[in-house]
C-alpha cells in the first residue's frame, strides 16, 4: 500500500511516531474542531515527541497542556466531544489510563445510547501500549481487552507508519469514541513513505500482511512484526504461513477471519497481553462458532504470560519467534 | 444586597417566614418574574407528587423525588439562558424542566415511553435535549463534573458566550470527579458554575461522615475558587447567587462553586427506606419550618402579590396541565423490541448486524 | 449438597442475602482481622439489607460507613490488607467499581508480583451484578471479563445460597484479592437450607448443576437458574441437557470443562454480559484449543447484545429460555 | 520555636548560608545527631551521582534523580520509627535507605538482580520491604495515597503505636487519589503524614499549570486538616515540622499534609529531556544558592562541627561504602528465567502450571 500511495503522490519517509504526528497536523490543519490534550504534550512535545511543535502551530487553546490526571483528560475530551469538537485526548501511557475508566466505559462509551442518538463522542484517546522497551509493570501492557468487551468503543492498532496515519485520521473523523493503540515497541523501528496530506485506512478492515497457505496467524500491532518473522522461519520448513494484521480489533473484520480461515484451515492467534481472558479469545470463539467446519487442528493461543507484566525477566515473558513456532506445530502435527 | 464568596452562614433574602431581609430592588424581578418563579415551585412539586404515585402504582419503577428543593433547582435555573449548557445529576428534574424539558416528557422518561427524549434507554434520573444543550447523566455519582468543564473548555476554545452549570450532590464531593474538575475548571479559567446541592445526605450517610469542613463552599480553596454558600430554601438567594456567577462566567471571570444548603423530603429514592438513618424530628422541622414553596408564597402575600383565591386558580391550573402532560405520556408507546440495538455507534458494525437477525429471528419479527 | 449438608448439621433456609449476611457474620466472628467497609454499610445495612445488623455486632471499627469514594473504598481496603487485615470491601453496584478499577488492577492485582511474594492483598470486593432487575444501563452490568483479564485477581460469582455462604468464606479466608459477584436479581429468588457455622466451598472447582448427555451449557451466576429451564424445556424434545455452573470464573475450572466436553461433544456458553470480548470467549478458546477433538458442533455463545445495557427494552436485551433453545439447535443440527 | 500549620512562607530553621534562624535547642538533637544527618545527606547525593552513571553505562534501565531533594526526603525519615510504615514514590529512595533499605539493594534494584528486595519486578523507582514496613509503590501515580491512609486506619483498628507516611509528588495532587486519600484520612482521623515534595515540576508541568493554588499547604483546608508549608531543602525544618505531625499522629490527634517546597536538579528522569521546559538560569540559582547540602555543611561549620579535613574524610569513607554496595549487587544473578511466573497467586493456578510447562519447554529446561 505505501508503495503504491508513494508512487502516486509526494511521501515523506517516517517513523510511525513521525507519522501520527502527521496525522495530527494534517486533521488539525483541515478541521478547526480538532483539539488534543494530554499530560506534557506542550512545550514538552510529549513524552514520545508525539507533538513536537504542535503547540506552536497550533496554540494552546487547541494543544493543551494537562493537569495530572487521566480521570480529567477523558472527562474533559467527552465535554468537548459532546460540544461537538473532536478532541485527541493523549494518555502518556496506557498503563495509566485506568484512573480514568470509568470515564470512557460509564460515559464515552455509553453516550450515543443513553441519549437515544442525540449525543455522540467523536473523540479519540490515543497512548503507547506495549512491551519490549525495558519498562516493567507499568509501561508495557496491552490492555485492549478491557476496552473491546466494551461496547460503544471502537479499538484500533496499528502496525506500520503508514496504516498509523492512514487509521489515527479515519480515527478522528469517526462519529464514535476511538481508543487508539500505538505499538512504542516500534515507534522508531521502521521508516516507510507515507503520503504528505490526509488520507484515511479504513476501520473495520484488516490487512493480509503476508500470504500462506498452510497455516494463519491472527494479531496486530507490534506483533505483527514478529509473526512475520516466524513466517520466515518456517518457510525453511516448507510451512507457508499467512499474517492477518487486524488493524481494527473492534469491530474486527469477520470477514477477512473468514477467508484465512477457510484457506489454511489452521489457526494461530497471536498477542501480547495476558493469555485467559485476552481479546484473542474472542477471535478463537468466534471462529469456533462460525467456522468450525473449517478447522483442520486446535486454534492455538500465543500469549504473554498470565501474570503482572516483569522488569528483568521480560524476555522470558513476551511472545517470541519460538513461543509461535511451537504454536504452529501444535496445531499443524494435529 | 452583594453577593460574597465564603460567607460564614448561607446567603439569605428572604427570611423563613418570607420577609425580604434586605433590599430586593437590585435582583431586578419584576411582580410577574415574582409569579413565574412561584408557579415553577409549584409545578415542580406537583409533578414530584405524581411520580411518586406512578411508582407507588408499579407504573415507574424508580424514581428520586426533589421535594424540598425546588428552589435550589429552580432559582439555579432560571438566570441561564437558551445558549447555556446544563449537566444534571440524578435528583435535578426541577432544573431540567425550567431548561426546557416537558413534564410530559418527564413522565415519559418515568415510564419509559418513546416521547422520552432518551426512549427509555436510561433509569428515570434525567433524560438529555441535544437542542435545550442538555446532556443526560449516568448514574455513577460525578461523572458529569469533569464533562461540564470540558464542555465549558470547548465553549471557551470557540469564543461562545454561552456557559454551562453542572448540578451534583453532597455525597459527589467525595468522588475524585469533583477535585479534578474543580481543579481544571480553575485552571483553565473556565465558564463553568458547579452547583452542589447539599441535602445533607448522601443516602444514608450525613455531611460530617462524608466529609471534615463545615461546609461544602470553603473546598474552593483548595483550588483558588470562589466558593459560595446559599440558602437553598431561598429562592431569590438561589437566584442572586446563579445570576451572579453566571454573569462572572459570561465576562470570562471564570467558574464558581455554589453550595446550595437545602433538604430532601422524600427518602434517597422510591428503592429506600429513610427511616433507618434519619433522625426523628427532624425531617417535621424542614417540613414545617423550612419549606421553600410556603416561605416564597409568605413573600408574595408580603408583597400583596397572592392569595387564597390565586392559590386555588394556580394548583387547579397546574393539575389539568399535568393530567394533560401524562395522558401525552402514556399515549406514546413502548419503544420497538429491534430498536434495542439502536444507537450503539453511529452504524451497525457487522457483530451488531448479526445479533439484528438473531434477535430479529427470536421475536419471530 | 445443601441437603446433605443440612442433614448432617443444623441449618437455617437462607435466601442468597441472608447467605452472604451469615458468611460475614461467621468470619468476622472467627476472624478478627476480618473487617468490612463501603457506602450505607452500618446504619443503613447496605442498599440490599446485606450488612443490616452488622454495625451493632461488631461496631464502627470494624463496619466502616464511608465517603460516597470507590477509588477510596478499593485503595483503604488495600491498605489495610497489606497491613494484615482481611478486609470485605461493599461495592454497592459493580457498575459503580470503576472510579476504583484502577486501584482494583493496578494494585491489589500486582501487589504480591511486584513485591517479590512479600506483600499480598488478602480481600474481598464483594459486589452486586447482572441485569433483570429494572435496573438500566448502570445497575445492571455484569464486568466479569475486565476482572478475569488481570492476572492477580481471582474471580467468583455464586448461583445459590449454600455456594454463596461457603464461596464467600473461602474468599475471605484466601490469600489473594477476589471480586465476588452476587447475582442480584436471585438475592432473594429462592431459598435453601443451609448450615450455622462456617463452612467453605472451594475456590477453582465447578459444579455440574444438571446431568445431561447430548450438549453442555457453561455458564455461572444468575444464569444457572435460566440454562435449567431451558434444559427443562428441551427435554420434551428429547435432548438431555448438562449444566455446569463455573462459581469461580478465574481461575476458572478445567476438568469440569474438559469432563463436560469429553461427554457431550456439543457446548453453548452462556453469559448476560454483551457477547463481543466477553469472558465466554475464554471458556471457547480453551475448548478449541484443548477439546477440539471432541467437538460435534460449534461452540456457540449466549449472551446479551452488543450494546450498552438497556431500561425499558431490557427483556428484548437479556438472555431468556428461546435464545438458549436455539443456540443448543444451532449445535446439535450442525 | 513553634511548628505552625498554614504559614505565608515556608517554615525554615536554617537561613540559606546556613545561620540558624532561631533557637534550635527545642529540636533536641544532638551534634552526632547533626553529624549523622550531614553524613545521610552526602551519603543520598553519592548513590544519586553513581546510578546516573549506571544508566549512562547502559546498566541500568532507568533512574529519577533525587538530587537537589535530599533534606526533604532524609529529614522526614528520620523522625519516623521502626513500627511506622512508609509508603515511598518514585522518587524517594533517600527516605527509604533512612528507613533501612540498603544501598546495595537499591543498586541491584537499578541493575535488576536478585539482590533487589523485588526481584527485578519493577522498574526501579523504588522496591519494598516488609520487614521494613516499606510497601513497593506502582509506577500509577498517586495510587499510594489512599493505600496509605487505609494501613493507617488499620493502625489505628489494630491500636498499634505506629503511623504511617506517604510520599508524592506536587504532579500527583491533581489525581483523584490525593483528593479521596486526603478525605479519607480526615474522616478517620487516621494516623497518617501526607508529604508532598513539591518539586514545582510534574515532568515539564510547572505547578502554577497544575493547581490554581499558590502552594500545596493550603488544599488541607478543602479537608478540615492541617497543611504546613516547609523549606524542603532546609533539614533541620523538614525534621521539626515531621516529627510533629508525627507526634500529633502518634498522639491520636490525626493526619496531617506537609508541602515541602524544593526543587529537582535532574531531568524528570534519564528518559526526559528538562532543557525543553526548564527557564534558563532557574537551575544554576538553586544549585548555587539553595543547595540543601551546601546548606547545612555550612550550619556545621557555623556550629564549629565540620572542616575541611572532616569532609574529605566522609565523602572517601561514603565512596568506599558505595563501591563495596555495588560490587555486591553486581555479584548477585539475574532472577532465574523460570521465577517469571511466580508470586502472582499464593498458589500457581492451573493455568499457570500449564503456562510453567510451556516456558520450561519454550527455554529448554
Ligand atoms: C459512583 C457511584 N457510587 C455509588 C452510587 C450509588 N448512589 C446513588 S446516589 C448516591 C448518593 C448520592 O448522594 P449525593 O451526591 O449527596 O446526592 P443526593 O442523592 O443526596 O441528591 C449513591 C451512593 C452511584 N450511583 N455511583
Ligand atoms: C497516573 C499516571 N499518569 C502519568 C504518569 C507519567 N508520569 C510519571 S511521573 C509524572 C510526573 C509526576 O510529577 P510529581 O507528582 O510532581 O512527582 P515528581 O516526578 O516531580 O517527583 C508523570 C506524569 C504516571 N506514572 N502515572
Ligand atoms: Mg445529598
Ligand atoms: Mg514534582
Amino acid at each position: 500500500m505505501a508503495t503504491t500511495a508513494a508512487a502516486e503522490k509526494q511521501t515523506t519517509l517516517s517513523t510511525m511516531v513521525q507519522a501520527v504526528r502527521s496525522a495530527l497536523i494534517d486533521e488539525m490543519t483541515l478541521d478547526q474542531n480538532v483539539v488534543t490534550l494530554g499530560e506534557d504534550i506542550g512545550p514538552r512535545g510529549g513524552v514520545f515527541l508525539v507533538t513536537e511543535g504542535l503547540i506552536d502551530k497550533f496554540g494552546k487553546d487547541r494543544v493543551i497542556d494537562t493537569p495530572l490526571s487521566e480521570l480529567g483528560i477523558i472527562g474533559a475530551a467527552i465535554g468537548m466531544a459532546v460540544y461537538g469538537l473532536r478532541p485527541v485526548a493523549e494518555i502518556q501511557f496506557i498503563d495509566f489510563l485506568f484512573p480514568g475508566f470509568d470515564m470512557l466505559v460509564s460515559e464515552a462509551a455509553k453516550m450515543r445510547y443513553r441519549s437515544a442518538g442525540q449525543f455522540a463522542c467523536p473523540m479519540v484517546v490515543r497512548s503507547p501500549y506495549g512491551g519490549g522497551v525495558r519498562g516493567g509493570g507499568y509501561h508495557s501492557q496491552s490492555p485492549e481487552a478491557y476496552f473491546v468487551a466494551t461496547p460503544g468503543l471502537k479499538v484500533v492498532a496499528p502496525s506500520n507508519p503508514y496504516d498509523a496515519k492512514g487509521l489515527l485520521i479515519a480515527s478522528i473523523r469517526d462519529d464514535d469514541p476511538v481508543v487508539f493503540m500505538e505499538p512504542k515497541k516500534i515507534y522508531r523501528f521502521q521508516k516507510q513513505e507515507i503520503p504528505n496530506g490526509a488520507y484515511e485506512v479504513p476501520i473495520g478492515k484488516a490487512a493480509v500482511a503476508r500470504e500462506g497457505k498452510h497455516v494463519s496467524i491472527i494479531t496486530f500491532g507490534a506483533m505483527v512484526t514478529l509473526a512475520l518473522e516466524a513466517a520466515e522461519k518456517m518457510k525453511a520448513d516448507g510451512v507457508e504461513v499467512e499474517v492477518i494484521d487486524l488493524r481494527t480489533l473492534q469491530p474486527y473484520d469477520v470477514d477477512a477471519i473468514m477467508n484465512t480461515v477457510a484457506k489454511t484451515g489452521h489457526v494461530v492467534l497471536l498477542q501480547e497481553a495476558p493469555r485467559i481472558g485476552g481479546f484473542m479469545g474472542e477471535i478463537a470463539a468466534f471462529i469456533a462458532e462460525e467456522a468450525i467446519e473449517h478447522l483442520e487442528g486446535p486454534i492455538v493461543r500465543v500469549a504473554g504470560w498470565d501474570t503482572p507484566f516483569p522488569y528483568a525477566l521480560e524476555k522470558a515473558y513476551m511472545p517470541n519467534v519460538t513461543r509461535i513456532t511451537r504454536a504452529i506445530k501444535k496445531t499443524l502435527n494435529f | 444586597m452583594q453577593v460574597k464568596p465564603f460567607t460564614d452562614t448561607p446567603i439569605k433574602y428572604l427570611e423563613y417566614d418570607g420577609k425580604p431581609l434586605s433590599d430586593i430592588k437590585d435582583l431586578g424581578l419584576s411582580s410577574d418574574d415574582y409569579l413565574r418563579m412561584y408557579r415553577w415551585l409549584v409545578f415542580a412539586r406537583a409533578v414530584d407528587d405524581r411520580c411518586y404515585i406512578l411508582v407507588r402504582q408499579g407504573r415507574s419503577g424508580f424514581f428520586a423525588q426533589i421535594a424540598g428543593q425546588e428552589a435550589s433547582q429552580i432559582g439555579s435555573a432560571l438566570p441561564l439562558r437558551q445558549q447555556d449548557w446544563m449537566y444534571g445529576d440524578h435528583r435535578s428534574q426541577g432544573s431540567l424542566m425550567v431548561k426546557g424539558l416537558k413534564a410530559s416528557e418527564w413522565f415519559a422518561h418515568q415510564l419509559g415511553r418513546s416521547l422520552d427524549p432518551s426512549q427509555g434507554r436510561l433509569m428515570p434520573h434525567g433524560p438529555g435535549r441535544r437542542d435545550l444543550n442538555m446532556v443526560p447523566p449516568s448514574s455513577t455519582v460525578g461523572n458529569q463534573i469533569t464533562e461540564a468543564v470540558g464542555t465549558a473548555m470547548a465553549q471557551y476554545i470557540k469564543k461562545s458566550d454561552g456557559i454551562t452549570i453542572c448540578y451534583f450532590g453532597d455525597g459527589a464531593t467525595s468522588e475524585g470527579d469533583f477535585h479534578v474538575g474543580m481543579n481544571f475548571a480553575a485552571v483553565y479559567n473556565s465558564p463553568v458554575i458547579l452547583f452542589c446541592q447539599n441535602n445533607q445526605y448522601a443516602i444514608s450517610v450525613k455531611l460530617e461522615e462524608q466529609t471534615h469542613t463545615k461546609t461544602i463552599a470553603e473546598k474552593a480553596k483548595a483550588y483558588g475558587m470562589e466558593g459560595y454558600l446559599v440558602d437553598g430554601n431561598d429562592i431569590l438567594a438561589v437566584y442572586a447567587v446563579t445570576k451572579h456567577c453566571a454573569d462572572k462566567a459570561r465576562a470570562g471571570r471564570g467558574p464558581s462553586l455554589i453550595e446550595s444548603y437545602t433538604y430532601r423530603y422524600g427518602p434517597h429514592s422510591s428503592a429506600d427506606d429513610d427511616t433507618r438513618y434519619r433522625p426523628k424530628g427532624e425531617l417535621e422541622m424542614w417540613r414545617t419550618q423550612r419549606d421553600p414553596i410556603t416561605r416564597f408564597r409568605s413573600f408574595l402575600v408580603n408583597q400583596k402579590l397572592w392569595d387564597e383565591k390565586k392559590e386555588e386558580a394556580l394548583v387547579a391550573d397546574v393539575k389539568a396541565e399535568l393530567a394533560i402532560a401524562l395522558a401525552e405520556a402514556e399515549a406514546s408507546p413502548v419503544p420497538e423490541m429491534m430498536t434495542v440495538l439502536d444507537h450503539t455507534y453511529a452504524k451497525y458494525t457487522p457483530q451488531l448486524e448479526w445479533e439484528r437477525k438473531e434477535l430479529a429471528a427470536e421475536l419471530g419479527v
